[in-house]
């Protein structure tokens, strides 16, 4: 049982990444402002990137890094464009309340 | 009294001394285990020695404590230094698993620039406290929960499932035996493999990137296009048309 | 180390024009002064024709070879170029239309025609995706422009509402692919699509593999608009500016489907059938059978026409997942050309359909609600002709190209093994008769009442010239199909 | 497309060159050019029809009487329509002996209709729209007819719904006209679903779809030798197809469509019911007469719906007070015949009625039109009456019609009815039910009878007596233009002498050479697939004698019921009941009559207004209409309430879905049968459920109820120690999540061979109870 605790395997860190995607999809249900929703899903990229780099690891292969890169990348272009959509409902309503975002409805 | 924001700000001083006094020290750690285990045991990835399993342990712990900051807090700055913990966090996480350039990238772009963004939204927004939480349609969120938890036990499952395979170092299982134990993760190598089996994927970033600026100056500036209104909208847009350009 | 030939830049040609044009027109406009944007709309579509007669030209040239381009990192074969043509196709149409729209409702924003190519181009290298890597750089190439000209109507309430949505659902879909992605690498130890068959057919039922696809289900399934993942479309679509609502059912789509395809029909496709008997296809089929249903029940209520077409696209979707599921099941190459068919006949019938939705509108009213539609037949019969000729293409009357991309899928569907599918292909004929319903209502608005008041529509040859290609193409699918389905394989 | 072939394309292209020119550019042209175009296109189409008919087809069918040549039809292919592995379709069309006559029938009846129109409409703005309709339909009807294979056939099965969509919504402005045409839409659209799904099956099993393939020896093996849930192949697209016909010919329960479209204009009405659309199931099964040869549920299923609806529209036809109505029902009625035909392989004398009602209906419609507009648009035949002076050539046309459909000798409905008759009675295949030729025939006949009797209230009704008409009605009677009752006499005539086409095959009669023309023209395009029993000259004589006998006593009664309007004894009864008058009803000699009313027409007026309200209100209103309704209301609430613009539910519906999709993958439902194979020897076998989950997976077997794993994997056997009962358990490992399940039964071990037997039964029984 202890061995869980002193020995730490790749496993250990799948399952923490797993835990942060979670925590992040936990934070996009949960949270009414925009801006933090778009951090939960940055924390749930996160764990995307941190499950590579293990697998990377398991594997020795390389690959695994050169898809973290593009991954942190496109976290960083998707950031900006949320970012500036953000601005831009904020612009037109006045907040960025997502409870309040709902004229569009069945 | 310290403000609040003044303990996430503490928080994130504490990340970035953890990254800059561990780090070294997690790869040190990482690699001073055995060079090969012997196949089929349950052997640690890192080696096991009883300082990586308490890195682990505090990194797991401060990137948990910093994802649920980030989730929990009202004030958004909060929010944003519990991410910059939590980034610092998996950066050093990523150093133990020898991808020591992308820890640093991680800190870099990561927790360098986008959360610098995300604090100058803040700022444009001019709101740094939050409205609570998203309380409506509580069954559905409930069941989401139960789904979550549920999606989590199988995926754990399987997860845990995974340190029976045979793990191996990186020397063993790169293609054609070329990387040396030290190189694998290196900064050399990243450019290798970059600008050889994924010079596409780096090409490809570039032009996705110019969408992502040219978008975010399209989107962001207050600009002619916002003094139209379909008829079909209602009422005009209010005074805070005229926003403060950032 | 991999050696980049003059093939790998040739054979890629179509998606180097749009991303060049792209990229230049980004440039262009802003160097380019006051309100030229027809310009830059010709120029746009310039790059879309020059891209769609590319693949043309690499298509006849290709025959049936697969050729891996940087490593393996791209595929081109015919499946390929007939998608990216049809990419660039539609985007040719949806800047036509998108140009009078702009102007009539004045919201003049010249990048759009960039990010439209690039968006285009990341569509077209999901065709060509031969590497979970590519599969995630064109969704996110294609996204990300979406999210940027979805936002570009600034002053719109509705088009800032819908774009946020987008995003915000797309973002978390987005993790849903990476993480989906990370677990299949973690599997096999490569993105490369044919090692993971390699793989998969030796390990059939490894557990990183099966919950790494199903992760990938549910990516792939938000794309394409499957229900449950469906939920954003409706909002968005109804959003979004007119025009770029047809882009996203159109192009958008399809590119999510050949996504989909390129990753569970070539690396969990095959012989082997890594998860049991009905393979992967089990849970597409289970998806297919409760998109139909739920999309055309909740289009039929639907009073705003945008809202309908949404719907719309979501049971089409469903119907194409049926010919997903056909290929799963290993109904072959039949299965696969009749998914190619429908995703052509589908995007030019709902381009169309979108396009005769922007036409009728003038400044200051939208004209979004079906009562708007009345008499239509009346004040414009050619406009009312070619909106039923959509319509009824989209509910699946012969002869048009509609029901052609119908029967052929169904008749594959039928055909699988053991008619282990007729269940599905029966609810999804049901639907299809379902789904008269709807589209009937608005054929009934145009013949059967009375019009409501004379109006206006945008006089411009770009769009007449739009709509006439896509209402002409659609009856050419229909009358003449036999050339249409040889180039989508059959 | 061979040169020397003649153009059969032309026959369908001059009406669809008629229905563009005056749909696009009718507007912009003068009545007079319209009416040219559209009756003049329709005329030359009949002409081409007639030229190839009477030349090259001619030919074709004398030469194969001869025995030269081996098949008496044209064919032409105008392009490969669609080619696509071992799917190929052609745009072709095919000219045999059973097109040819129903493209006779259709040019011939659409041009008197087109003609009539000329008259009819002459008021109508919408001139150029209302032929264009017309000739489109016209056209599409004659795709249908000509096709040479399924797809062919389809899009114009579509396309006549779509124009009669068109057309019975016309007068738009009236709401009840434009749900009218929706209704007759949307049912035919339930039929089309099944008629797609038909088409795949048959594609699926025979790899073709056309019409001259079917014939094939391939084609017919597959047909009875591919099995689906016990039935050939060909049972179950026969039935799909058939569901498609119930839609387009109007048979229970998809026949509700065809009363409503009274709404639209009368020519209308009658090109629908008379010589077009509603007959297109007619000719659908019979034209796949060699695949419905191969199933006899199918057929029986056929011929059981047609009798069935024969009966009770006919049933319904009596109750009725409007004119189109009455008629709408009897048209409803009249397929049930020739459906019944179809379905107990009497093909021929199905389109021989098919022919016949054709002209007689179109006729009636015609008359009906020319009443209605004498009546001042009142279709009402309790307020008309006397009519016979006041509008002489209606009244001469429409006798000779209601004679024709009451089946009174010689018109040419008594021959048409009678073969159909005959070949109920004498039908019998492998696999009915006993006497069940003997009951269709006995619904029929008592339809024959409803027919006889319906048909004459409604003449005597309206033309004779005295008007019941109010006075300014009264005062517009006037006899319609000539442009409208030259079709109509020429139609009375056809329908008088149409029947001797059909002279029944009696052995003196085949002595002095008459024989049955239509039979011999029709035997090479269709195939009896039932041998009908030997019958001979007698009962083929009874059978008509018999029905002639009915139809004569019901057109007296009516006579008696209804000559000078409706009986006053009738309302009394009607009105007050029998018991009040109970003295009058003793002491009345007409007592017969009151008889009839009590004993017949009034439980059938019940059985009718019961029937209606069964089926019209409650099944199609409730069932098919309300229903639905319902089931979209719950759905729509049910979207509403979770698409309530809010993205955080949305992605929680994400986030459930993936759940689900995790939780049915992973789930396969477990369970195992059991066999005793010798004393003590049981056989286990694992039932599992396709699925990720159940590839690798592992299974263990406890047999002694010690918690131990006794056995592994799928199919194991186990030699108990004692019989008696024992408590097995089966494990089952989930190859991607690990999960451990487990199944426990208690099973039966028996020391004896023979209880075999019991293990099997044990096995059937324990099938269903899954953990």
């Amino acid at each position: 049982m202890s061995d869980i605790f002193f020995h730490i395997t790749i496993s250990h860190f799948l399952i923490l990444a797993a835990v942060l995607f979670a925590i992040g999809m936990v934070g996009v249900l949960v949270r009414r402002n925009a801006l933090i929703v778009m951090m939960s899903i940055e924390i749930m990229l996160t764990a995307g990137i941190l499950t590579i780099l293990a697998f990377a690891r398991l594997h020795g292969d390389m690959g695994g890094h050169a898809f973290a890169l593009v991954l942190i990348a496109i976290a960083a272009a998707e950031a900006a464009v949320g970012l500036a959509i953000i601005v831009a409902v904020f612009r037109s309503k006045r907040h960025v309340d997502l409870e309040r975002l709902h004229h569009l409805r069945d | 009294m310290i403000p609040r924001s003044g303990y996430s700000a503490i928080a994130a001083l504490c990340g970035a001394v953890l990254v800059f006094f561990l780090a070294p020290g997690a790869a040190a750690a990482a690699e001073s285990g055995p060079p090969a285990p012997p196949p089929g045991a349950p052997e640690g990835a890192l080696g096991n020695t009883a300082a990586v399993a308490l890195l682990f342990w505090v990194l797991a712990l401060a990137t948990v404590a910093g994802a649920v900051f980030v989730i929990t807090r009202r004030n958004m700055v909060a929010g944003v230094m519990g991410l910059v913990f939590t980034f610092f966090a998996v950066a050093v996480l990523y150093a133990m698993l020898y991808a020591h350039f992308l820890a640093v990238l991680q800190v870099l772009v990561y927790a360098g620039a986008i959360m610098v963004l995300f604090v100058f939204v803040i700022m444009i927004l001019n709101k740094p406290e939050d409205e609570p939480w998203a309380l409506t349609g509580l069954v559905g969120k409930a069941i989401a929960g139960l789904a979550l938890l549920y999606f989590l036990m199988r995926l754990g499952g399987v997860l845990w499932g995974v340190r029976e395979k045979p793990a191996a170092s990186g020397a063993e299982l790169s293609p054609g035996g070329t990387i040396q134990s030290g190189d694998f993760g290196s900064l050399a190598e990243v450019g290798r493999v970059l600008f050889s089996d994924y010079v596409f994927a780096f090409e490809a970033i570039a032009l996705i990137l110019l969408s992502a600026v040219v978008g975010a100056i399209t989107i962001a500036r207050p600009g002619s296009g916002s003094s139209s209104q379909d008829a079909d909208e209602g009422a005009a847009v209010g005074d805070g048309e005229r926003a403060p350009d950032a | 180390m991999i050696e980049l030939t003059r093939e790998d830049f040739l054979y890629q040609i179509p998606l180097l024009i749009l991303a060049v044009s792209g990229v230049m027109l980004i440039l262009l406009e802003a160097f380019t002064e006051g309100n030229r944007r027809d310009f830059l709309m010709s120029l746009s579509v310039a790059g879309c024709v020059g891209a769609l007669l590319s693949s043309i030209v690499l298509f006849r040239s290709i025959g049936d070879e697969s050729i891996e381009l940087f490593g393996g990192m791209l595929v081109a074969d015919r499946l390929a170029y007939v998608l990216t043509g049809l990419f660039a196709g539609a985007t040719a149409l949806s800047a036509m239309l998108t140009a009078d729209h702009q102007r009539t409702h004045r919201w003049e924003v010249g990048e759009l025609y960039g990010l439209m190519l690039i968006a285009t181009a990341g569509a077209s290298l999901l065709s060509m995706a031969g590497s979970l890597v590519t599969i995630f750089l064109g969704v996110e190439m294609m996204s990300i422009a979406i999210y940027d000209f979805m936002a570009a109507r600034r002053g719109s309430r509705p088009g800032t509402e819908a774009a946020m949505k987008y995003f915000l659902m797309g973002a978390f879909s987005s993790g849903f692919l990476a993480y989906g992605i990370a677990l299949l690498y973690g599997a096999t130890g490569t993105f490369d699509i044919s090692s993971i068959a390699a793989f998969a057919a030796e390990n059939p039922s490894d557990p990183l593999l099966v919950v790494g696809a199903l992760v990938l289900v549910v990516a792939l399934a938000f794309k394409v608009g499957a229900v449950p993942f469906h939920m954003w479309a409706p909002d968005t679509y109804e959003g979004a500016p007119t025009p770029l609502s047809g882009f996203l059912a159109s192009v958008a789509k399809a590119a999510g489907f050949i996504a989909a395809v390129r990753i569970f029909a070539e690396a969990f496709g095959g012989d082997v059938m890594p998860f049991g008997r009905l393979g992967w296809a089990s849970v597409f089929a289970a998806l297919a059978a409760i998109t139909m249903t739920v999309g055309n029940l909740a289009a039929l209520r639907q009073e705003r026409i945008k809202r309908m077409l949404a719907y719309s696209s979501i049971a089409h979707a469903g119907t194409i997942l049926v010919g997903l599921v056909a290929v799963g099941v290993g109904a072959g190459d039949g299965a696969m050309a009749a998914v190619v068919y429908y995703l052509i006949a589908y995007s030019l019938t709902t381009i169309g359909a979108f396009g005769v939705v922007s036409w009728i509108g003038s400044r200051d009213k939208e004209r979004l609600r079906i009562d708007d539609w009345s008499g239509l037949a009346v004040s414009h019969p050619l406009a009312a002709l070619v909106m039923t000729v959509f319509l009824l293409s989209l509910g699946g009357i012969p002869p048009l190209a509609g029901f052609f991309g119908k029967f052929y899928v169904f008749s594959q569907a039928v055909s699988a093994y053991d008619q282990q599918l007729l269940w599905l292909v029966v609810i999804a004929v049901l639907n299809s008769i379902l789904s008269l319903f709807y589209y009937l209502r608005v054929v009934m608005a145009m013949y059967f009442r009375e019009p409501e008041g004379a109006f206006t529509p945008m006089r411009s040859p770009a769009t007449v010239i739009a709509l006439g290609l896509c209402a002409f193409f659609v009856v050419k699918m229909g009358v003449l199909p036999g050339g249409w389905m040889s180039i989508a394989g059959g | 497309m061979d040169a020397t072939q003649p153009p059969i394309y032309l026959i369908i292209l001059l009406p669809l060159l008629g229905a563009v020119v005056n749909l696009v550019v009718g507007r912009k042209l003068s009545r007079r050019f319209v009416s040219v175009v559209g009756v003049g296109s329709v005329a030359a189409s009949l002409a081409v029809t007639v030229s190839i008919i009477a030349g090259p087809l001619w030919a074709q069918y004398t030469a194969a009487q001869a025995g030269e040549a081996a098949s008496p039809w044209l064919q032409q292919t105008l392009y490969t329509w669609i080619e696509t592995g071992d799917l190929r379709i052609e745009l072709a069309f095919r000219l045999d002996t059973l097109s040819a006559l129903m493209a006779l029938i259709v040019t011939f009846v659409g041009f008197l209709i087109h003609v009539y129109s000329v008259g009819y409409m002459h008021d109508e703005p919408r001139y150029a729209a209302y032929f264009g309709y017309l000739n489109l339909f016209t056209a599409s009807m004659l795709v249908l007819v000509l096709g040479e294979n399924l797809p062919v056939m389809f899009i114009g099965w579509e396309a006549v719904g779509l124009c009669s969509y068109l057309l019975i919504g016309f007068w738009f402005e009236k709401e009840k006209n434009a749900d009218a045409g929706r209704k007759a839409f949307v049912v035919n659209r339930i039929g089309d679903f099944a008629f797609i799904l038909g088409m795949c099956l048959l594609f699926y099993a025979t790899g073709t779809l056309s019409f001259a393939d079917f014939q094939g020896p391939e084609a017919q093996r597959n047909l009875l030798e591919i099995f689906m849930w016990g039935e050939p192949v060909a049972t179950w697209a026969g039935i799909l197809l058939f569901i498609g016909a119930c839609g387009k010919t109007a048979q229970i329960p998809l026949y509700v469509w065809l009363p409503d479209a009274m709404a639209g204009p009368t020519p209308v009405s009658a090109i629908i019911h008379g010589a077009t659309m509603v007959t297109a199931g007619v000719y659908m099964v019979a034209r796949m007469s060699y695949m419905y040869a191969s199933s006899t549920t199918a057929m029986a299923i056929v011929a059981g719906i047609g009798a069935v609806t024969a009966l009770f529209s006919a049933i319904i036809a009596l109750a009725q007070s409007d004119l189109k109505k009455v008629l709408a029902y009897s048209t409803v009625s009249q397929l049930g015949f020739m459906v019944t035909a179809v379905g107990v392989g009497a093909y021929v004398a199905g389109i021989f009625h098919l022919l016949t009602h054709a002209f007689f209906k179109a006729g009636l419609f015609l008359c009906a039109g020319s009443i209605i507009h004498a009546m001042s648009g009142s279709g009402d035949i309790m307020k008309m009456g006397g009519l016979r002076k006041r509008l002489p050539l209606t009244h001469i046309s429409f006798l000779a019609f209601c004679l024709a459909i009451a089946g009174i000798f010689p018109f040419s409905g008594f021959f048409s009815k009678d073969e159909i008759l005959v070949g109920a009675l004498t039908a019998d295949a492998d696999g009915w039910w006993m006497y069940y030729g003997e009951f269709l025939w006995l619904l029929l006949t008592l339809a024959a009878a409803c027919t006889a009797f319906y048909i004459f209230r409604v003449y005597f009704l309206v033309f004779s007596g005295e008007s019941r008409a109010d006075a300014a009605t009264q005062a517009h009677i006037h006899e319609s233009p000539p442009l409208v009752t030259l079709p109509l006499l020429v139609l009375a005539a056809c329908t008088a002498v149409l029947g001797f086409v059909g002279i029944p095959k009696l052995g003196f009669l085949q002595d002095i050479g008459v024989g049955n023309a239509i039979s011999a023209w029709l035997d090479s395009s269709v195939r009896s697939g039932i041998v009908p029993m030997e019958i001979t000259d007698g009962g083929k004589l009874r059978v008509m004698g018999l029905v002639l006998v009915v139809a004569i006593s019901a057109v007296l009664t009516a006579r008696a019921l209804y000559a000078r309007g409706v009986s006053p004894r009738l309302e009394a009864w009607t009105s007050r009941g029998p018991w009040a008058r109970v003295h009058k009803v003793v002491s009345d000699k007409f007592y017969v009559d009151e008889l009839y009313e009590l004993i017949v027409l009034r439980p059938f007026r019940a059985l009718a207004r019961g029937l209606f309200v069964f089926v019209d209100r409650f099944v199609i209103d409730t069932v098919f209409v309300a229903g639905p309704a319902k089931v979209v209301d719950l759905v729509g609430a049910a979207v509403r309430k979770v698409q309530n613009g809010q993205v955080q539910r949305y992605l929680a519906a994400i986030l459930v879905g993936s759940a689900a999709i995790f939780f049915l993958a992973s789930r396969p439902a477990i369970s195992f049968e059991h066999e005793q194979v010798e004393p003590y020897e049981v056989t286990f076998e694992a039932m599992v459920d396709a699925g990720p989950a159940s590839v690798d997976a592992e299974i263990e077997w406890d047999f002694l109820g010690d918690g131990e794993a006794d056995a592994t994997g799928p199919e194991v056997s186990h030699r108990f120690s004692r019989s008696g009962e024992h408590e097995v358990t089966m494990r089952f490992r989930d190859g991607v999540f690990g999960r451990w399940r487990s199944v426990s039964r208690t099973i039966e071990v028996a020391a004896q061979e023979e209880s075999q037997g019991a293990g099997a039964r044990d096995r059937g029984a324990e099938r269903g109870s899954r953990q």
